[in-house]
């Protein structure tokens, strides 16, 4: 392994162990490592998109003579943006409101049809099926009782939905259900993300450790040695921080309990 | 002690759930299980798949979400290879396409075309295609690259791909493009509909729901994804009807690789999450002890967030 | 100003009207130099390998040659190609190619023509493939007879051309060939189907096309295929059956000339769009009842945002800013775009509080709207001097770098209450426990159903789902915008209705059947390739995984209790509702 | 003029795009492919707005030398680095063997990527392992009908994932995909069909020009 990628992991374990130890609190390593981590995601996406979406979309086009007059067409974008730009010129502000409409318009007709046929038109149809499913005659227990449940909890929540109903009423204690089966949904997708987030933190110590690199190139890296070393230095200088930080506030409490008094006092 | 225990120093159960993460990871234990029917269902599609057929593989994930779903992009890969089917990836994240360099260097390059680890012949376990000849540029497999505009490329890609992606990455790192006309591979696919099987691996946005939104309702492709456990919920509503497979996490990934018989990290890594899962369980049943506790003792009290729903 | 908006759309109109006249109509340079060869493969039988140099615009010029296709004439004097021997290869590129022909017919005597088909990368504007150009003949040449005692090739039977027509739907892009498979066709004998055409009057000549399998497609040997053909011209079509060895075959007749004609309706959306026409004459008959003097349109409370006026009071009290994070997705999410009509309204109710909003956006444009949009809340407030633009701030567009800077923000600065509203992902978790260990007002809402059980945990109040998009109107009681929710009320009571009358209906046949043995179908029925595409029905038989048993079981069962005309109605409706 | 014209765009752009939908006619499909482009370019092009922004915030707060104003130089010093890095072309030193040291696929931007951006976007993403313990602690607790439903079926789902669901009882993980199939999709498609609306309904505000805060009222 090259000598560069070797100190690069040693850097990569310093920067997870200081963002860990904003577990512990807000410190001095967590500091520069969030404004480390902003500023290259700053630079790295201001790249990016100068390099895969203006340059080809836009600048390419305009100056590729092959495209002929057609070219033409490409000056409407480059008006766009130009008027998205003078908002920075106050008395020409009102000209970004063109791009802004531009944009809202687009995605606000877009997303009509689109919502409409895939969360709406395919959602009742796919709970159809389930009902379709569970009338042939192989259909298990499980089956008809699963699609009982889909029937009666869409519609229920459904009507936790309905604004128009009145606070109370039969329709309250229908919505009521309705939030039940939400909340057992809710309970569903937060059991599966626990093991998406573990696995996240997994892969952390994979890639500290180098677990995930070849049992040689593991040897290099010293990865478990470096990531004590982090982990005793951070995190002793952090407890050390927020040792001297409460004594400071409990001087400051001190301090400001005493003026208290001292004004009690006088007055 | 109660009241201690209620107010509880949240970084307590930081510090038990690190413990929880390394020390199974640095003492590996392993746990038998059984692959789901929506991965069974995947692998049963790869495996339908005849030799020669295009498959597109689209990475859509960043280094962040790469412990849940790479362990399934290597198993499929690997897969595919096997297939002896032609392979065209491509992704919708602007952080993927070093990803998936490695992921080509390392197994089709590496892997395959050496005839080493999951392919080496004169292994117990080697997989090698029956027809086996080198995965070569352009003619077995390409990267088209990255494509910005979400869901727009996708909705794009169904009507025509080589509008999407007029130019495709270079062999090398840095070469120039090649314009995908010029692509052998891609010969006769002019849009999604064209691909045997769409396969992807997806950590959100844009992802596989946006795949069954813009393209595969819409022209009934036959679309299976692995995604991050979160994704789980929000797209089973689709298997079996829109999707026809649905790989979850890394307890997915991990089934995948026990069925194409290639254990990797998804495996080591399913077993470090049964111990953190189980603490997350515990953490759940003590703050419900506690608070039950609580109650017997001051019955009107509320401790806690207060979770309303508005 | 005017005269800026008057030569907008005419400039745009000549601008797209130019681009599509610019586009190169020229065909690619043909293939030259053929030679052919004879090559024995290990078993004896010969095949004809075709060498040749590719056009000379391949790999350089504005054309790219995507195919080559080796086609042959029977006999040594035919003066044009009758059909492809092989499907399409040879990879593109300047130099010299190989193409054989495997199913040369021992003893025969062919000439070989290698067409190579254009593929523009510029064109936007025609259909899929350019045009093609066929090269000079080869010389002719006699293959092998065969070794002694090798199978006799049969002859297959001619395949019917039945119609050629635009199919429904159309892009204007695209014809349907309707034809009949050949009699003895069992998707064995026959290899594929190939098609020339002609432009006009003109001679049939090959172009690309997608694969046409042999064999029934559903048991049917009435087809149709969809073919990309450029528009504007009328095509007449010859279908031919390829044999997998031996000579192809001809449809006794060609077809009728027709042109490509595009559709200005798509009918498989016909349900989606009486829905939306639905929902637009609600939104109308609304808004006519909002604007009626007096209207009163009653809608029920939303805690969440009824909280948030309190919530700025109580910031203001504390003399600490508040936070609103408007999501983390692009401007093109609608829920983002909520997100921001609501920050023009809460940032109404900051300025009347005379507080401090800070808004920190993940997506430039988003940051460069609100900014307009809380401007906009400062000055309907009537304070536009105390809005700071550089409140709105762009962190950063990845999704954690902005979370990491939010983050910042809130353990440095304290608000005391934080807004997030709009499409949040996996760093909902992370912000909201750091607002929770700050002691802040929570208000959360969104649409994204797995952040949901986060923003519930962690948040004092949080909107779901629909909820989202009521905000704005809800805040502001103006009828007009009520009534486009009222309008969405309604269409919900609709889709309720319908679900629970269709449920209805269908659940006497429940009842009345018999329980066979269980199968672990969903699994099969993802498993097997042809699932997709088949209806519901036919997926449940052709998937079961002791495929005959099963398949007989329910073949069995189904003649004896034929599906009612409800049930059979309500299997077409949900296949067509999955799939349109 | 400064009112309608951007209310005239927004109706006819909007109306065209759900048209798109309903169309087939392949013209309709490449005016709004064409639009879409310059959507794209559009939202690029604010990059530069976004840019301005990180100055225009940060700069006067490093030159007052506000509290944290090191960070910020740390923040803009990196975000340059980036950029110089990006932007060099790859031609500016390239070694005879090996990539170059400057350009987007060149060392110091991968470096920059790899051992700085990428760590730390994984770690700050890991964090979450972390809260969703203390979350799990906290606020799943059976206060009520609806938090006990929600807590149980987290329970359920969790132990059915693991291997050791299925030791307890084979059939865990069946019970796991009933929950996720049924129950938990009668919820899920519930706020769907709900979402789907309120996107209609907001769309239909913007087109129709209720809601127009956002052009200036």
């Amino acid at each position: 392994m090259a000598t560069h990628e070797i100190i690069g992991h040693w850097i990569l374990i310093f920067l997870t162990i200081s963002i860990l130890s904003y577990l512990y609190a807000d410190n001095p390593f967590y500091k520069l490592a969030e404004h480390l981590f902003v500023g290259t995601s700053i630079g790295y996406v201001v790249v990016v998109q100068w390099f895969d979406v203006i340059k080809p979309n836009l600048y390419d086009r305009l100056t590729n003579d092959a495209l002929g007059p057609a070219r033409i067409v490409y000056l409407i974008p480059l008006c766009l943006v130009l008027f998205l730009f003078a908002k920075l010129v106050p008395r020409f502000a009102w000209l970004s409101r063109i791009s802004v409409a531009f944009v809202i318009g687009f995605y606000a007709g877009q997303n009509i049809p689109a919502y409409l046929n895939s969360d709406l038109v395919a959602q009742v149809a796919s709970t159809l099926a389930a009902v379709t499913r569970a009338t042939k005659p192989d259909a298990t227990w499980h089956q008809m009782l699963g699609a009982f449940v889909l029937v009666v909890g869409m519609l229920s929540g459904l009507v936790y939905f309905f604004f128009s109903r009145r606070e109370s009423g039969p329709l309250n204690a229908v919505a009521r259900v309705g939030v039940w089966v939400l909340m057992i949904g809710f309970g569903a997708s937060f059991g599966y993300t626990v093991q998406g987030r573990i696995s996240l933190a997994i892969g952390r110590a994979l890639e500290v450790f180098g677990m995930n690199r070849t049992a040689a190139q593991a040897e290099q890296l010293h990865g478990k040695l470096v990531a004590a070393v982090c982990v005793v230095v951070i995190f002793g200088i952090v407890a050390f921080l927020e040792h001297k930080r409460k004594l400071r506030e409990a001087e400051a409490e001190r301090l400001a309990a005493e003026q208290e008094k001292r004004e009690n006092e006088s007055r | 002690m109660l009241e201690k225990l209620a107010t509880l120093d949240r970084r307590w159960l930081f510090l038990v759930m690190a413990i929880a993460i390394i020390v199974p990871l640095l003492v590996p234990v392993s746990l038998p299980f059984e692959a789901s029917p929506p991965v069974r269902a995947t692998y049963d599609a790869v495996e339908a798949l005849r030799p020669g057929q295009t498959v597109l593989l689209s990475i859509d994930y960043d280094p962040a979400a790469r412990p849940e779903v790479e362990p399934w992009a290597r198993a499929v890969l690997r897969h595919l290879l096997r297939r002896r089917v032609k392979i065209v990836m491509m992704t919708l994240w602007d952080k993927a396409p070093p990803i998936v360099r490695s992921l080509i260097n390392e197994i089709v390059l590496g892997e395959y075309n050496q005839r080493r680890g999951y392919f080496a012949p004169d292994q117990p376990g080697g997989r090698l295609a029956q027809d086996y000849a080198p995965y070569r540029y352009g003619e077995d497999y390409v990267f088209l690259g990255y494509k910005d505009g979400k869901e727009i490329v996708i909705a794009g890609m169904g009507q025509n791909l080589r509008q999407m992606f007029p130019v495709a990455e270079a062999e090398r790192e840095g070469g120039d493009k090649i314009p995908v006309a010029r692509i052998p591979v891609l010969s006769g696919i002019s849009s999604l509909r064209d691909f045997a099987l769409i396969l992807e691996a997806s950590a959100g946005f844009p992802g596989a729901k946006e795949y069954v939104q813009q393209v595969v309702t819409r022209y009934r492709l036959r679309f299976a994804a692995a995604t991050t456990a979160v994704s789980v919920t929000d797209l089973s509503p689709y298997y079996p009807e829109q999707m026809l497979g649905l790989i979850g996490g890394m307890r997915g990934s991990a089934e995948y690789e026990q069925l194409v018989e290639a254990p990797g990290l998804g495996t080591s890594g399913l077993n470090v999450l049964t111990f953190g899962q189980i603490f997350v369980i515990l953490a759940i049943v003590l703050g419900n002890v506690i608070f039950f506790l609580q109650r017997r003792l001051r019955p009107r009290s509320s401790p806690g967030a207060g979770g309303g729903v508005g | 100003m005017g005269s800026r908006s008057r030569w907008l759309v005419p400039t745009a109109l000549l601008g797209l009207g130019l681009f599509a006249c610019s586009l190169p109509s020229d065909p690619v340079a043909p293939a030259t130099e053929l030679r052919t060869e004879i090559v024995r493969k290990p078993d004896g039988t010969a095949i004809v390998r075709v060498t040749f140099r590719k056009s000379a615009d391949d790999g350089a010029g504005r054309e790219i040659v995507a195919k080559y296709q080796l086609m042959r004439a029977h006999g040594s004097d035919a003066p044009v190609p009758v059909l492809s021997a092989e499907p399409e290869g040879a990879s593109p590129g300047p130099g010299r190619a190989a193409l054989d022909d495997p199913s040369a017919v021992p003893g025969e005597t062919y000439r070989y023509f290698v067409v190579a088909h254009a593929e523009r990368e510029q064109s936007k504007m025609t259909g899929a493939g350019g045009p093609s150009s066929t090269s000079r003949p080869s010389a002719p040449i006699r293959v092998p007879d065969a070794p002694a005692g090798s199978p006799a090739i049969a002859a297959i039977g001619a395949p019917t051309l039945l119609g050629v027509s635009s199919p429904e739907a159309s892009d204007g892009r695209a014809l349907q060939i309707k034809f009949r498979i050949a009699a003895d066709d069992d998707g064995l004998v026959v290899r594929e189907y190939r098609l020339l055409r002609a432009e006009g009057d003109g001679p049939f000549r090959a172009f690309r096309h997608k694969d046409i399998k042999a064999g029934p497609a559903d048991g049917e040997r009435e087809r149709s295929e969809t073919i990309a053909v450029p528009p504007g011209v009328a095509w007449r079509f010859q279908l031919f059956a390829v044999p997998a060895r031996g000579e192809p075959v001809a449809a006794a007749t060609t077809s009728a000339a027709a042109a490509a004609e595009p559709s200005y309706f798509n009918f498989s959306h016909l349900w989606l769009f009486f829905l939306l026409a639905l929902t637009v004459a609600l939104t109308v008959v609304f808004l006519y009842i909002a604007s009626q003097p007096g209207a009163r349109l009653f809608i029920r409370r939303i805690p969440g945002v009824d909280a948030i006026e309190e919530a700025v009071g109580r910031s203001t009290e504390m003399g600490r800013p508040i936070l609103y994070v408007p999501g983390i997705d692009e401007i093109q999410n609608i829920q983002t775009i909520a997100s921001l009509l609501i920050l023009g309204r809460v940032s109404e109710i900051v300025a009347r509080y005379d507080t401090e909003i800070r808004v920190p956006c993940c997506i430039p444009l988003v940051a460069a709207v609100g900014e307009e949009m809380v401007k906009q809340g400062f000055y309907n407030a009537g304070r536009p001097d105390s809005h700071k633009p550089q409140n709105i701030q762009w962190i950063s567009s990845e999704q954690f770098a902005f979370c990491a800077g939010t983050n910042g923000i809130m353990l440095r600065e304290k608000p005391a209450t934080n807004i997030f509203l709009g499409r949040f992902f996996a760093e909902s978790l992370i912000l909201a426990e750091t607002g929770y260990v700050n002691r802040a007002i929570q208000i959360a809402g969104t649409g994204e159903i797995t952040q949901l059980p986060f923003f519930i945990a962690a948040c004092d109040y949080t909107l779901i789902g629909e909820e989202l998009f009521a905000v704005s109107a809800y805040m502001t009681h103006e009828p007009r915008l009520i009534g486009t929710l009222k309008a969405a009320d309604y269409v919900k009571l609709v889709v309720g209705v319908v679900l629970l009358v269709m449920t209805l209906l269908l659940l006497p046949a429940t009842w009345s059947r018999p329980a066979v043995v269980p199968q672990d179908r969903a699994h099969a029925a993802a498993s097997d390739p042809h699932c997709v595409v088949l209806g519901w029905a036919r997926r449940e038989l052709a998937c079961e995984p002791t495929k005959a048993a099963a398949a007989e079981r329910m073949t069995a069962y189904q003649r004896d209790n034929p599906p009612s005309g409800f049930e059979q109605f309500v299997m077409k409706l949900v296949g067509y509702l999955q799939t349109g | 003029m400064k009112q309608t014209l951007p209310l005239v765009i927004t109706f006819l752009i909007g109306t065209l795009m759900v048209a798109e939908f309903f169309v087939p006619h392949a013209g309709v499909h490449e005016l709004t492919a064409l639009l879409q482009e310059w959507g794209l370019v559009i939202a690029a092009a604010a990059f530069v707005l976004g840019g301005i922004n990180v100055v225009q915030v940060n700069i006067p707060k490093i030159a007052r030398r506000e509290r944290d104003w090191g960070y910020r130089v740390v923040l803009i010093g990196s975000a340059l680095a980036m950029v110089i890095a990006g932007f060099i072309p790859a031609s500016v030193f390239k070694p005879e063997t090996g990539a170059p040291l400057f350009g987007k696929e060149g060392i110091v931007f991968t470096f920059l990527f790899d051992y700085v951006f990428a760590p730390a976007n994984a770690t700050m993403f890991a964090l979450l392992a972390f809260f969703i313990a203390s979350a799990a602690f906290r606020a799943f607790r059976a206060r009520n009908l609806e938090a006990t439903l929600m807590l149980s079926a987290a329970i359920v789902v969790m132990v059915g994932v693991i291997p050791v669901g299925e030791w307890i009882w084979s059939g865990m993980p069946a019970v796991k995909q009933w929950i996720l199939d049924y129950a938990n999709n009668a919820g899920r498609r519930a706020i769907m069909v709900g979402v789907a609306l309120g996107a209609v309904a907001t769309g239909l505000r913007i087109i129709l020009g209720l809601e127009r805060s956002h052009l200036g009222d």
